[in-house]
This record gives structure tokens, C-alpha cells and sequence, in this order.
């Protein structure tokens, strides 16, 4: 391990889900902790704690730590839409590379059981028609214009896909939610865990066409957390703290390049191409060589897109290598064997670091069930609206 | 309250032109020639910050839709969301005066920019809204 | 100029004050535009993205890209309380030092004009007592036990220093709010430029006993924004650029380590003590050798204790140190010749760069009627409750 | 609404003992003997997590207050905010019985605990808060 490399040292992830009788700060902690016993050191350790939580008042990160050990160190409290744990792993990877310490500490954590579906707040009522905003705008334009909503959004980024190159139907999206509940059977820690059909999925509650209430990601409970370590640092430590350690072979953050549509519907494509290729490049891997992907299926209409986006199969190609079988868990590229947004459940800040905990622990080996067998490297992928681009390439430790 | 016809007329937002041959305005970046529809304090594609006003064709193409039924309290369900190619400049709208269904509204199809009330406020302004409907 | 030294190549802040037709993007468009301006670059020259806004969604670092330039960079979303512009700034500079890049961009904006006080939320009336949160309250804290609110919070601390080592009494206090409003004359950028004497001082409306209302940190709107670059980088551009560079010697972010009573009472004084030790030590720069600072007078109870913290004085000996007439701009250490927060104004995430801008236009010979004469280190204070504190260590450039 | 007598009291705050002699409960740290009024996942000083109860002294010296005059609506004013150092322990609560002036609170005045009523519930329960009366 060369001593500029940085490594996954512990991580962790609740159980996603209905957490009704713990706050926010005791999903963090309890991230936190796991993620810190996991790695085998303590809170005395970190050299700088890098915390994300949208929903929250943006000191998730001070409130963690009167939790789980105030040592003085860096706190930085980061937001970045659905990217947000991957900024916060980002940001701590950063300090660990720029020299400020050895050891960081990465948090997502979000309670959004029981809430709604996310989106614009209504159009309230006027008793004078009074232009206001960027638009110039008399009244709201959620629902008029266009929608804001993220099926509706993420259900446009599918179609989109679909009248450039053709094959993207209704069906078609929705046997790609079939595949990733299906997957999802394997997880205990998802907060869904049933096998549906295609025909379940296609007639359950219409919410914006072409996704059904299946094909959304479910919105739920859970915290995320990992320790970082330099490889400088990792040498000093057990033999077993080295086995186990993930290398950090890419760790990119990227947001939207200026594209002519963009300011209409966003572009969640440039932005994931643009890290994906920089973090192929970092790691010196291929797609080929990715023995599994964790991608940001916020809804099915979007994994399809991803396929293309990340490089896994041609240009143009996604609907192809859909069909190919290649993303089921015994295929050539399993994507989202966890059981992804879908099932799993999406609780915003946790995303980012949730997908990573699922790739290291396949190449830990400590996947149980639904380990993808002899997996050495595996891309994780997230992106939020509007819009920030995580990309993250894991290798199994050489030990 | 009252059903006289209305003084006066108010777009819904700012880029919408009314009058004989009602269409869209963008800003254009004179260096550049990106288009935006909203109040820009410089291009976001070249950093430029003097723009133009350009008149946007009023016919265009399909190119991504949705069906939405399940939207935010106060926003009345269906509607088809979608975004059109209007001669090379995305713009975003409604599919208006057309069934909200898979069947009727498709990929590629054809549209042109139409207007509709949104009603008066108090002081008897009528907001005018805009959409596609199907050529 | 060593290459991997950091420089801060542009900055500026918008005038402070009430921005009626500006929203915050346009505040922070302003900022961003001029920083980019004063250090003769584009947003093309960016590598990184950093930005803040308390009152923001969490997305104001792509709200700005889309006013000033999407060119795909990361963009870190960040917040830390009133440490907000600090910890963008910190940020922007960790990935300089990574390597990530040899230029970057941080922001912080705010829009606070006409908001009240900032504190808790009111009570709630209640139908039935139930205990909830992690004290078991069956009912609000605030007013009841302690206060909440910021005025209050911050009298404490000055009431504290007063118990530990005496002489510190209303009038004491008042007399430090004297001096930062007679030092806000000369800035023409500040939100309120007037002269108060010491008894219209003490008989404004008291907030919160000892602060009145000029004693406490004016809520305004404003932006303010920093081009940092690395060594290497500078030495490629021109003699002119070179010139006006400014040297970050240290750039410092803490969190409260443990100490028994931060439970009951923010402890602003251990954070501060341990970033000023660290800052101290990366710049090779001793408390003598400043020729200004800023520090976070949120209220004037606070601008004493952070005499004793920023070590500007012996321990216990900030009273007799004000009283020496030091911290006045003709005394052997200037503290705020901007007029400080009580009267420049405190637009939240603005003030952590608005401060260091300051201290980098006396560096830079460029403050007009306030200027430092010969100013040639500074050092920029802030910190944001619970808890986060920024210090940064400036100095002229050598050429 | 009744005058009677309530059948049952709460306390404003978990951490508050009600019974004959009224007293402050804080969880302590097994380990460094670290102090916490609130629940707490682990110790934020050395990241144990076993706690026991500990009692707090009712009296103590007054380290620090304000006198709050303007506070988020719904909040009486004026209040006397302090921390108050009982045997090594901060603790943070009102100054009550006794006038909110600069002239009657002063530093280093010596309080002791005191409860009061914050009134009764729909149910007949009534609510006790602390603060802390000059001695
Ligand atoms: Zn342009
Ligand atoms: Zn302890």
C-alpha cells in the first residue's frame, strides 16, 4: 500500500427503515460508532469529522460529536442534495490527502420515514397577480410549467433516453425495478425486502408516468458512516485492520457543466460521464474490470440512464445491456444487488455512504448471502439535483 | 367576480410574450448565444453577462414527457409535464388540450405553443398562462 | 513564494446592509464576480467550488455556478453556523493543498435584513404534558431554564470572564461597542457608518443585560468572496497579480474539544485558544506581530473574551488590555477597524471571508482613509456556535 | 380548571427529582465521571458509554447571567438567565424569586434550588419547573 493512498479503515450502515423511537443524532451515532468499532479505533483517533444531513439545521456534525467524543478536531457540516454522504467522505478523503491527518471520519444520516414525496411547496393563492422571482413569475409554475417533482423529473430523464435511442418502455423500467427488488431479498438491512413482480410493479399506484409507487425510492430512516485512513497510517496498524482495509482507488465530485437543455430539465448525465471517466482514470480500471456497481436508482427511469452515464455498456446501449441479463446479480455487471433506492430505501445524506458500505463489504468477502463471489473492485455511484456527482472506485486490499 | 371581459392581461412569467402571436422570450448571450428564460447574472456557459432578448419559435418537438398523478397539495392532477425542442432551444411546458395518457401523448409528436386564463385576481387581471397542445 | 503556499489572489465583499432587489444569488453573484475581477481570472480558472448560506436549501454553491459559470468543477455545499465563509475558505484551501487543483473559488451569502432575533422557536401550548427530546421536556427550555438566544448566550460569556477575573461591568462593555462604532466611520462597505458615544450606548434598548441593542451584531444582507490559488500557480501569473497576493499563512477550523460546562454554556473560549495555538504555530507568527485583526464581535461581550482567547493579551488581562486603549486603530493592536459585526453588519455565512477581506485590503496598502499604516500581518477571527471557530493568519506578499 | 388539589405532578425536564426534597439527577459517566443532563449516546469526553445517576447539589454560586429583555415571542420577559456552579457541576437555570435587576443578581451570589408550578394540563397534571432563589 503506497503511502499516499487512502483506504476505507471501518463502515457501517443502520438498518434502513421506520426508526420512530430514535432521533436523527442516534442514527448518526450510532453510524458513527459502528463505523469507528469497525475499524478498530476510537473518536480519539479522527482528524477531522466531515457530516451531512439535509433535513437538518446544518450542524449535524458538532451534534454527532457531543454524542460519540468532542476532541476539538475540523468539523466540516456539507449539503450537496442526494451527494451529500458522498461529499462528506469526499471532504474527509480531501484533508487526508492535503496532510492535515491521518484519519477522518464521514457521516450521512436523514430521518424521512412517513414524509411525503419531495418536492416543490403549492402555489399559494393571490389576490394580486404580482410578478416575483427569477421568472418573473405571477404564480407558482410546479404543475403548470412542467413539474418539479422528482418522479416527474426522473421520469423525463428516462423518456428523454428513450426518443434518442429508442426501446426505453414503460415495461422496460419496470423490469428493471423488478430486478433490484428482487435483489433487495438478500439485504436485511433494506427497508424492503419483497420480491415483486412485473406485474405488481406495473399496476401499483401510478406516480408519474412511467414510474409506479416500485419503481420510486422508497423514502425512509438510516445513517451511514466510514472511517478513512492515509495508507502512510494503515501500515502502522494490524494486520487485520490492512486486511480489511478497502483502497479508495477514485474518489471524484463533480457538478454541471453548462449544457443547453440543462436549464429545463437537469442534466444528470454530463456530470456522471465527466466523474466516471475521471475516476476510471484515477484508478486506472475499466468498466470491464467492475465486478459490481452500486448506482443512484432514485427511480427506475434514472438506473437505465446510469447504465450509459457510468460507461457499462455502449452509447446508446443501455436498453441492450439491460436486456442482456448483465445487471442481474449473476450477470456480467450486477448493478444494485443491495437492492438499491428502490428497496433499500433512500434516506438522502445516508445514500452516499450506504452504497459505498455495500461495495466494501462485498470485497470484504462479507457480503453473506448475496455475496458477488471473488469481487475485487466495484464503482458506487450518486447524484443529487442540482447538481453535484459522486464517484467512488473501491478495491479489495492486496493483503 | 365580475363575467365582464377582463382590462388587462398578465403573463405567468416573465418570458412569456402576449399580444397577436403570443411566444416565448429568452435571453440570449450575445458572445455565446446561450438561451435562458430566467433573469441571468451572467451565461453560465461562457460568463459572459450581456444578453438579448430572442423570440423563440412557437413550434417544436417532443423530446421527454411524464404523466403526473401524484403531485403537491394545491396541484391539480394529471398533467402531462414534458420538455420541447422549439427549433433547437429546450423549452419547458405542459401538454395542454390533449388526453393525459400514454396513448394519446407520445415521443416525437408535433406541438405549438397555446395559451390559456388562469383567471383574474382582485383587481380583474387575468393571468395568462402557456402550454403545447398537438399540431 | 514557496509553491505549496496559498495565496488568497482576489477578494471582496458587496456593501453590507439591506439589499431590498437583490436576492441572496444575486449577492453572491456579486461577490463571486468581483473576487474573480480583483484577481484578474475567470470562473474557467476554478478547480473548486466552495460556498455557504445558513438560510439557503443547501444548494447555494450550483445556485451561483448557474449565474456565473457551470463548468462541471466539485462544488462543497458547506456550513458551520457564523464559521460559514471560514470553513468554504478552509475548504477551497484543503483542496489546493491536496492537489486537487491550483485554484478555487469560496463564497459565503446571506440575507438577513429584517429577521429578528435569532434563537429558539417559541413554546409550544400544550394539552397535555409529554416528556420528548433527550432532556425529557414536557415543555420549551427557553426563558425557562436559561436563555437560548444569541444576546443572552454571549452576555453569559462576558459575565463569565467578568466572575473569573473581574472588572468587566456594563460600562467595560459598552465601551468596546464605542469603539467598534467610531472604527465603522471610516468603511464606507458597512451597514451602519455612525458614531454612537457611550451613553447613547448603555440607553439604547437593552437586549439582553449587558448588551443593548448597539452592542449586538447588526443582521443585514450581504456576500463576500475569495479567489485562493497555490505558489506554484502564482508564480505563473503576472507581477502585478503577484503583488497584490496575499500570503494565507494559516487557515485553522476547530470544533469544541469536551470541557465540563460546554453542556450548559458554548464554550467559545477552548476552540478559539486551540485554533489560535495551531494558526500561531503554521504561520511562525506570534500575537506581537499583528498588525490588525478581526475578531467575531457578535456582541460586545464577546469581542473582550476573545482577547484573552486570541492570546492578544496575558490570560486574565483582556479588561486592563482594552483598557490600555490598545485594540483602538491607533493603538498597539487594532481589533475590527472595520467596525466589527456590531456595526459593519453580520450577514452569517458572508462574515467568515468579509473578515479575512478586511485584513487582506490594509495587507494590500489598498483600506483608504482606515488603513493600518505598514500593515503586514493580520489575523481573522469567527466562530460560529455549537461550535466551530476560524483562524486565519495573513501576511503581505514579499514582492 | 379545577382548584382542587392536582392528583399528579411532571417535571419540566427529565433531569428534575420531584419528591421532598427537590434535586437535579445528571447522568455521569462511569468511566471519567464526564456529567450529562441530557441523554446521551456515549460520553463526548472519553467515548464511554455506560452512565450512572448522580445527584447534584441544590446549592451553588451564580457564575455567570443575563438579564433577558427581549426574547422569540411567547417567552415572558424579563428573565434572569445564569449558570450556576453547584459543587463543581454547571448547571443552568433562571434566577427566580427575586427582582431581574443588575442591582439584586450579581456574580458569586450564592442560590439554591426552587421549584415552582408551570400550571396543569387538560388531565389535572401539573408541570414543576426549577430555577434558582438567592439563599
Ligand atoms: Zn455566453
Ligand atoms: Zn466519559
Amino acid at each position: 500500500m503506497a503511502a499516499d493512498d487512502i483506504y476505507i479503515l471501518g463502515i457501517t450502515m443502520t438498518k434502513f427503515g421506520k426508526h420512530p423511537d430514535k432521533d436523527t443524532v442516534d442514527l448518526a451515532a450510532e453510524a458513527a460508532m459502528g463505523a469507528l468499532k469497525d475499524a478498530q479505533v476510537s473518536m480519539g483517533d479522527m482528524g477531522i469529522l466531515a457530516a451531512g444531513c439535509l433535513m437538518g439545521q446544518g450542524s449535524i456534525g458538532q451534534q454527532i460529536q457531543k454524542q460519540i467524543g468532542q476532541t476539538g478536531i475540523p468539523v466540516f457540516n456539507v449539503s450537496n442534495a442526494c451527494a451529500t454522504g458522498a461529499t462528506a467522505l469526499r471532504t474527509a478523503v480531501m484533508a487526508i490527502k492535503a496532510g492535515e491527518c491521518d484519519m477522518g471520519l464521514a457521516v450521512g444520516v436523514e430521518k424521512l420515514a412517513g414524509v411525503g414525496l419531495l418536492g416543490a411547496r403549492p402555489a399559494q393563492a393571490t389576490k394580486e397577480w404580482t410578478p416575483s422571482g427569477r421568472f418573473g413569475a405571477v404564480a407558482g409554475t410546479d404543475g403548470r410549467i412542467g413539474t418539479d417533482n422528482m418522479p416527474g423529473t426522473f421520469a423525463q430523464v428516462g423518456m428523454e433516453y428513450g426518443h434518442k435511442y429508442g426501446g426505453a418502455t414503460f415495461e422496460l423500467f419496470a423490469r428493471i425495478a423488478e430486478k433490484n427488488h428482487a435483489h433487495s431479498t438478500l439485504n436485511p438491512l433494506a427497508a424492503y425486502t419483497k420480491r415483486m413482480t412485473l406485474e405488481e410493479i406495473m399496476n401499483d399506484v401510478m406516480i408519474a408516468y412511467p414510474n409506479t409507487r416500485s419503481m420510486c425510492s422508497a423514502n425512509c430512516d438510516g445513517g451511514a458512516a466510514a472511517v478513512v485512513v492515509s495508507g502512510a497510517k494503515l501500515r502502522t496498524l494490524s494486520k487485520e485492520q490492512q486486511r480489511r482495509a478497502v483502497k479508495v482507488s477514485a474518489s471524484v465530485l463533480t457538478s454541471d457543466p453548462y449544457q443547453e437543455a440543462c436549464q429545463v430539465l437537469p442534466d444528470v448525465n454530463t456530470l456522471t460521464r465527466n466523474a466516471a471517466k475521471k475516476a476510471y482514470e484515477q484508478a486506472g480500471v475499466s468498466p470491464e474490470d467492475l465486478d459490481l456497481v452500486e448506482l443512484h436508482d432514485c427511480f427506475a427511469t434514472a438506473e437505465l440512464v446510469h447504465y450509459d452515464n457510468l460507461m457499462l455498456c455502449p452509447e446508446g446501449g443501455a436498453v441492450d445491456f439491460f436486456n442482456s441479463g448483465a445487471t442481474w446479480r449473476d450477470g456480467s455487471t450486477p448493478v444494485n444487488v443491495s437492492g438499491g433506492l428502490e428497496s433499500k430505501g433512500h434516506p438522502i445524506a445516508a445514500t452516499g455512504i450506504a452504497n459505498i458500505w455495500e461495495i466494501c463489504h462485498h470485497l470484504r468477502g462479507e457480503a453473506g448471502d448475496r455475496q458477488i463471489e471473488g469481487a475485487k473492485v466495484g464503482l458506487a455511484h450518486v447524484i443529487g439535483l442540482a447538481s453535484a456527482c459522486g464517484v467512488h472506485i473501491l478495491e479489495k486490499s492486496a493483503l | 367576480m365580475s363575467t365582464e371581459t377582463t382590462l388587462s392581461q398578465v403573463p405567468h412569467v416573465g418570458y412569456l410574450q402576449l399580444g397577436v402571436r403570443p411566444h416565448l422570450v429568452a435571453n440570449e448571450c450575445t458572445q455565446c448565444k446561450a438561451r435562458y428564460f430566467d433573469r441571468r447574472n451572467a451565461c453560465a456557459s461562457c460568463f459572459g453577462s450581456d444578453f438579448v432578448k430572442v423570440d423563440i419559435p412557437t413550434e417544436g418537438v417532443v423530446r421527454s414527457f411524464t404523466i403526473v398523478t401524484f403531485a403537491s397539495p394545491g396541484i391539480p392532477v394529471p398533467f402531462v409535464a414534458s420538455i420541447v425542442d422549439c427549433g433547437g432551444t429546450s423549452v419547458r411546458g405542459n401538454i395542454i388540450n390533449c388526453e393525459p395518457t400514454p396513448e394519446k401523448v407520445h415521443l416525437g409528436m408535433k406541438v405549438r405553443l397555446a395559451t390559456f386564463t388562469m383567471g383574474a385576481d382582485d383587481n380583474g387581471v387575468e393571468a395568462i398562462g402557456f402550454g403545447f397542445e398537438p399540431l
